[in-house]
């Protein structure tokens, strides 16, 4: 029912809400990632976006299944953009259907944190300096099963 | 026992490849992969990395195996 | 900087998150309201929604005001449709727009959740049966100011 | 006080048109509207309603005055 990938094109969340919906859900929330023009005061001009492709995709099928089982079988949709993204390309899109507003707004927060917190993707930040920089905001999350480096 | 371990983001970019190979006793486990690789990413500035064996995090406990597929995970930063 | 309609026309999510999205915002979260098939185990065919629209208009201004005081000054687009609709129409799309994911998300959940509980909006909803039926689902907390009558 | 009071969804179909004239005394409250309509509202099967002045939900202690747009309000069902 849910369906997950991590692909190199441009995301659609119109697509997105029509793979999901169905006669029996009366509510489809969704969260489209952006990429945006600061951050932590310094301008950014663009965003690489890479992957550890076949673990992200198994993470994020993982994820969807945990939430259908927490959130009364919300079916979800995600889709991950990898590659060099400018301001204003949307990064990540994640749809959720239910019959009921609750499980929607349940399980797509769910999945959204999830996401951030385990799957195998990075971002290197292009600032408008020239420079460039990995972000490593959730560091020590990022390793829920086995001890840290360094 | 030789891995080859794969390395993304900013370990691929320190270490200058996405593949690294690592002598281990036959007997490693994760906690020996990760003592291994901490001298090396201390000195070169890296966050604290996860490993995951067969495409999924690994236990520190967890042995490793010749035909393991092998990836240092640093910190995320999907969405 | 935020938007609010009741409209006679069908409804488009990927408008509504082009019209909120910014150069500074990192998140956007909609939440689409659909007409389902079914309510409380009856075969839905349809649903009519009326609004008192002027007062539907103001109630939800005062709503993405209130969601901008209490989530970082999150942008807000709303569009509730009403007329007659078939299964699957959307009747309400609501498009919430951040630097970050936590006050679009909370947006978005304040705004639906006050949108059901004090919009002057209606249905009556279709039944396969041929039968129509009004839907009071919110009887006591519709009338936050006055007494109730019968 | 003669009111022309705005009427929608149930209340609407009940009364038969989208408004109806009331009659009240001329310093009446919004509370003195809800018992006016008690007894018809009751007596149609309808549910409870709230009373919005000039389009803004009132308090039942306020005071209507001959040129407000009054109206009865249904339990909302939107979204």
């Amino acid at each position: 029912m849910s369906r997950v990938a991590v692909v190199e094109r441009p995301l659609d969340v119109a697509a997105l809400v029509a793979e999901v919906s169905s006669p029996t859900d009366g509510a489809i929330a969704t969260f489209v990632g952006v990429v945006r023009d600061s951050n932590a005061g310094r301008p950014v001009t663009g965003i690489d976006y890479s992957a550890y492709g076949p673990m992200a995709t198994r993470e994020l099928e993982a994820i969807v299944a945990e939430a259908a089982a927490a959130f009364g079988g919300v079916r979800v949709a995600v889709e991950h953009r990898v590659g060099t993204l400018a301001v204003g390309d949307a990064s990540v899109i994640i749809a959720a259907s239910h019959a009921h507003r609750a499980d929607a707004l349940g399980g797509l927060g769910f999945v959204i944190e999830e996401l951030k917190r385990r799957v195998p993707i990075w971002k290197r930040e292009h600032y408008a300096d020239g420079t460039r920089e990995w972000v490593h905001a959730g560091s020590s999350r990022s390793a829920p099963l086995s001890g840290g480096v360094a | 026992m030789q891995l080859n371990v794969l390395l993304f983001a900013s370990y691929a970019e320190a270490f200058g490849g996405s593949r690294m190979d690592i002598a281990l006793a036959d007997d490693a486990t994760v906690a020996d992969l990760l003592e291994e690789l901490q001298a090396m990413a201390r000195a070169r500035g890296l966050p604290p990395a996860a490993v995951a064996v067969n495409q999924e995090y690994a236990a520190a406990t967890r042995r490793l195996a010749p035909g393991d597929e092998v990836a240092i995970i640093p910190p995320v930063a999907g969405g």
